[in-house]
């Protein structure tokens, strides 16, 4: 399965997704520039964290605007699986691939940690390989500054009732998100948004293995 | 030449000099070196290169007793930062910087233009930023009931809260994880905190870089971040003392441009990857002026710049301003002949400005141009090479003879220790500090094995089977009580620190925070604490590759606490061989290697009781910390050492408190017939708790038998899970007895509460 | 040349946890007349347009286009004429 | 019921990043009029005070004990007269 990696100016977790994406089998993961204007020829589009643009404005808002972005609306209309990750999940929802916005913490303060998530949907394509799990909830550490997703009351209600939400925050929520939200995907289930990063869950080493898993999903 | 700006004979006889850093003997010496009266420009380019910060006029001699060879040094002080072998053709780079006053006037641009500027001396030597720490300093976060302390304790939250906002601001985006520090809370940072930041990157030996000019005609190129009237003169008021006055002097706040700083990373790794650079230096401190001439000093060329050619952000700046700006984000490259066009192509796909300002000339003067007149000519032996060094007089103080006179323990034991441990655990000082590292992304880059908590960091080295540990250490509380001892222990305490997580520390760099050297009761306490440094350093085996002095830290008259700090890097060779303070496993046996002596003076304890400190710190025999640290180190590479932690603040109660986890607890009963509060909280050095499987006990007895290193079976770790059924914890969870009597017996969960959310309590605290 | 300041607010029914920060640090320095802080942003842009009309139409496709998140954000525009002299 | 409008904005000398980028960001969406942008706080106030005069100096006070960081920033003060149903 081929997959771009899209960076931006100032993305700062490409790298790791790269790594993480290119350690799956079966999975090759290439680096697109932000000026590119076609993503044809891949299967799935990873748009990482970190910063672009250094976050000015609005987290994501520039990016959004990026000359890619053309390619990045086709390749989803035409059902190829995007999964933004923290800054991605940003730069998603600012380019209307997802509804709702993403605002300041309500701490107010960057919170770096290791969150338990739940699972709530577990018949997308980037989260099959959790259905079976036992040891629930899984843990996938978080790293943002803006990651209170807030959304209009219907807006929430048809996320429900499509079960859109797909993670939700299980212990404390880090952040103030409406409804626990965690990551959610569009409407036909091909883009994925997430705050938490399933890069840096790859190995035990890393605190966390259960990252891999939606990669392995992904996958298949 | 702007028509406001004096001439020379103005500076001369209105003594401008003075608001440049220059006393009225280095002027003298200034004119008679040059033959004539210098003009504004060039004035304050001797201002910025003879000022402490860069020509280290004060502390050279000092600094000379460090040791700075090793077999594995590749480079030493004098470059950005210093460069350690470590194996399979690669190196590690690293070295502290202080922040220290743009931070007092300006908390978070200059905490996060710390950090930028500690980014830039590594990648400026070629290689790939990996990590940075930070060491802080601030007043107390709370008071007592008094109206000025109350005022104090506001803007020290405002301070503490805005510092560690600016770390995380800038370390967070340019996507270099902060894994580590260390902070101090005390009534003589009030006035004036500490900002140090300690970078660490990777590079391959064939990457290195230098900061020599050299080759006649080469091009001089300007990367980066366009010139504004940013921090003009910041490297001076760095050397000076903060009073009210210094509200005065505030357009030296610079703003950190970390987006910018990001892609500049980027840009420069590329090209000194295409090999289109001959030499590259940051424009860090004294910015364009401290790089074009230290680059030429170095190569024994001169260097000839048209400032027009400059990218400004501001208009009509004068040549003083762009010299002096201190704008960040920018570096200086000298070209290879004829690759110019590579290396703009490559900063611009980075979208990174780049123009070539000028050339390199036989004749050894820095020349400047500006409106097609030269503006400044100073040849480079006088601004480089003939700065005054001082000797400064030492006088021990009286105050330090008094306090050390003093008994350390002037108070009964505590009948409840129970609630004195759980006041103890609360104070910032000891507390858990978390408040602060999780709002540093430590995570980016993904290769942190271990995160902020455990005794040092450990960072993976990408691509190989090693990896990193890093620490940054200095208790002033000891220095400040007897500095040569203090300065011992903070070499040992960082490379201990390293040793725990199963690293061989491979050298150290340091930053040396010290009040005003011109009074002779200050030059003492910077002379034996540095004496105390190379001591350790010489019988450790730690070169010093490189540092950084900050002197003046006093606000009206007052000094802070002497504070070096030293910032160690060791090497795991193979990654499986990374140990955390964490207990692993209930049953295994807890073993406390090293004495404990009746000494609390210094000690976080005897600061709660007392409010105050006196008698002298622990003492330290640098043979026996060099022995324990050689047998641990052995012991945890043969694979039977399941935790390790170091004793330091807060001694053996603390220790066994942070090796708990939400899991696991202790039962301890230790022998001693010292008073139960110093068998808890004495802080006696070169002693280390280790967790290791019951089976393993003798093995590791019999080796530190051997070694001569004490080892007691003090307790075990039990587990701390809560039962299902009964939804009560099976045991205490931690308890610690002496002598078979009770003294501390407590809850581990709310225990771990206390201390894990002291620091956020009283940061939320109303005053 | 003209100077546009768009103001940028949160719309009314979004939480502002800043502002909520804001509003209880000025009550607890004392500063209780101060019922409820909002915080939103304020973008000056220095246009190269002399047209009035035309420098409003084109901010106000700049917000559309780039400026204001409208699920979460409302504007307001005001345009200034700068005299030559403080042109910046 | 009255509003302050607080307008907190950086120096001028003083770099402002996130404007250098929105700057550059409209001008690739083509935007090529956008010569300078700088990107400062709106605050607004609703304020429990009926006199002009001591509302102003109250909101000036709040400004320098908090709102204003006074290194860096200027501000300006505006205030609106609230009719009673607009009160929030
Ligand atoms: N300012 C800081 N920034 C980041 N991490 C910090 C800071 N202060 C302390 N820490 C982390 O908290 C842990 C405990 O620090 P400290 O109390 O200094 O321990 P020790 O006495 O073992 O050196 C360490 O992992 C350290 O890296
Ligand atoms: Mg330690």
């Amino acid at each position: 399965m081929r997959c771009a990696v899209l960076v931006f100016p100032g993305s700062n977790c490409d790298h790791d997704l790269y790594k993480a994406a290119n350690s799956v089998e079966g999975m090759e993961a290439e680096y697109i520039w932000y000026t590119h204007d076609t993503l044809e020829g891949f299967d799935a589009v990873l748009v990482p964290g970190g910063f672009s643009y250094g976050d000015a404005l609005r987290a994501g808002a520039l990016a959004a605007r990026a000359p890619v972005h053309k390619a990045l609306q086709c390749a989803a209309a035409s059902g190829i699986r995007i999964l933004g990750i923290c800054n991605g999940f940003q730069i998603l929802t600012e380019c209307g691939l997802l509804p709702g916005a993403l605002h300041r913490n309500s701490g107010l303060r960057f919170v770096c940690d290791s969150v338990s998530l739940e699972v709530s949907n577990t018949e997308t394509c980037f989260t099959t390989g959790y259905a079976g799990k036992t040891d629930l909830p899984i843990q996938l550490p978080i790293a943002h500054g803006e990651g209170n997703y807030t959304c209009d009351p219907e807006t929430l209600q048809k996320l429900e009732e499509n079960g859109q939400i797909v993670f939700r925050y299980s212990g404390s929520n880090p952040n103030g998100s409406l409804a626990d939200i965690a990551g959610i995907t569009n409407e036909t289930g091909n883009v994925l948004g997430m705050m938490p990063h399933p890069e840096r869950a790859m190995s035990a080493w890393m605190g966390s293995a259960d990252g891999r898993i939606i990669f392995e999903s992904l996958r298949q | 030449m702007n028509s406001t700006e004096p001439d020379s004979n103005q500076i001369y006889h209105g003594q401008v000099y003075r608001q440049m850093g220059l006393s009225d003997d280095e002027y003298k010496l200034v004119v008679e070196l040059l033959g004539r009266r210098p003009n504004l420009t060039e004035t304050g380019i001797f201002g910025v290169m003879w000022s402490e910060h860069c020509s280290y006029k004060n502390s050279k001699p000092l600094l000379s007793r460090f040791p700075v060879d090793g077999p594995e040094v590749l480079q030493g002080p004098g470059e950005g930062a210093g460069v350690v072998d470590i194996g399979d053709g690669y190196a590690v780079v690293f070295k502290v910087e202080s922040h220290n006053h743009p931070s007092a006037i300006e908390p978070y641009q200059g905490a996060a233009t710390g950090v930028g500027g500690i980014l830039r001396d590594i990648f400026s030597m070629g290689a790939r930023p990996i990590a940075v720490l930070n060491s802080l300093r601030f007043g107390p976060l709370s008071s007592g009931n008094s109206d000025s302390s109350k005022s104090n304790v506001s803007r020290t939250r405002y301070l503490f809260g805005h510092v560690v906002a600016g770390i995380a601001g800038y370390g967070n985006c340019i996507g270099v994880p902060t894994v580590g520090g260390e902070v101090c809370f005390d009534e003589c940072y009030s006035g004036n905190p500490l900002v140090n930041a300690m970078g660490v990157g990777i590079l391959r030996h064939e990457q290195l870089q230098h900061g020599r000019a050299e080759g006649i005609g080469k091009s001089v190129i300007y990367v980066g971040a366009a010139t504004g009237r940013d921090g003009i003169h910041g490297a001076t008021f760095a050397s000076e003392e903060l009073n009210q006055n210094s509200d005065a002097k505030r357009p030296a706040v610079q703003v950190g441009d970390p987006f910018m700083g990001k892609l500049l990373i980027e840009a420069c790794l590329e090209v000194y990857e295409s090999g289109a650079i001959y030499s590259v230096q940051d424009m860090g401190a004294a910015g364009l002026t401290c790089s074009s001439t230290e680059m030429s000093d170095k190569g024994g060329v001169g260097m000839e710049l048209n400032l027009n050619l400059v990218p400004q952000r501001a208009e009509k700046m004068s040549a003083y301003e762009i010299m002096l700006s201190e704008s960040q984000e920018r570096m200086l490259f000298v070209a290879n002949p004829g690759r110019e066009e590579d290396i703009f192509a490559i900063c611009k796909k980075w979208d990174v400005p780049a123009v070539t300002v000028g050339h390199l000339i036989e004749e050894p003067v820095l020349r400047l141009k500006h409106h097609s007149e030269t503006v400044a000519e100073l040849p480079l032996k006088t601004v480089c090479g003939a700065t005054p060094i001082y000797q400064r007089e030492a006088k021990m103080p009286q105050e330090v003879i008094e306090r050390q006179q003093q008994s350390a323990i002037s108070w009964e034991v505590p009948e409840d220790l129970n609630s004195v441990f759980e006041q103890l655990i609360q104070t910032p000082q000891l507390a858990s500090k978390s408040w602060i590292y999780q709002q540093y992304d430590f995570m980016v880059r993904t290769n942190t094995a271990v995160c902020p908590g455990s005794d040092a960091a450990v960072v993976r080295v990408e691509g190989t089977d090693k990896a990193l540990a890093m620490s940054i250490d200095g208790n002033s509380r000891y220095v400040f009580l007897d500095p040569r001892t203090g300065g011992k222990i903070a070499v040992a305490e960082a490379a201990r620190n390293v040793v725990c997580s199963g690293a061989r520390p491979l050298a150290i760099t340091d930053g040396l925070n010290f009040g005003n050297p011109e009074k002779p009761e200050i030059f003492w306490q910077l002379e034996q604490a540095v004496s105390g440094m190379a001591e350790a350093c010489n019988i450790l085996k730690l070169p010093v590759t490189g540092g950084n002095v900050s002197l003046y830290n006093e606000t009206e008259g007052e000094a802070i606490y002497p504070t070096p700090v030293v910032g160690a890097v060791g090497l795991i060779e193979n990654n499986v061989h990374t140990t955390t303070q964490y207990f692993k496993n209930s049953g295994d046996v807890l073993l406390l290697l090293g004495e404990t002596k009746n000494e609390l003076g210094g000690s976080a304890y005897q600061q709660m009781q007392l409010g105050n400190i006196c008698g002298l710190p622990p003492e330290l025999d640098l043979n026996t910390e060099q022995t324990l640290q050689q047998t641990l180190l052995e012991i945890i590479r043969s694979g039977i050492v399941n935790s390790a932690h170091d004793l330091s603040q807060g001694g053996l109660a603390l220790v066994l408190l942070t090796s708990c986890t939400e899991n696991y607890g202790i039962a301890v009963d230790l022998k001693s017939k010292l008073r139960p509060d110093v068998v808890l909280f004495s802080e006696s050095q070169s002693r280390v708790l280790l967790s290791v499987a019951p089976e393993n006990v003798e093995l590791i007895d019999v080796v530190m038998q051997k070694k001569g290193v004490p080892c007691f079976q003090i307790g075990k770790v039990l587990s701390a899970e809560t039962s299902a059924a009964s939804g009560t914890p099976e045991v205490g969870s931690f308890e610690i007895s002496l002598n078979n009597n009770p003294v501390i017996q407590a809850d581990l969960q709310s225990l771990r509460n206390l201390w894990q959310n002291a620091i956020g309590r009283e940061m939320e605290h109303s005053l | 040349m003209l100077k546009g300041i768009v103001t940028v607010s949160l719309k009314q029914d979004v939480l502002d946890p800043q502002g909520l920060a804001v509003q209880h640090s000025l009550q607890s320095l004392g500063y209780s007349e101060a019922q409820n802080v909002r915080i939103g942003k304020s973008i000056e842009i220095w246009l190269d347009e002399s047209d009035l009309k035309k420098a409003e139409l084109r901010l106000r496709k700049m917000c559309e286009a780039l400026l204001v998140n409208s699920v979460i954000e409302n504007y307001q525009i005001e345009i200034l004429e700068l005299p030559l002299e403080l042109e910046e």
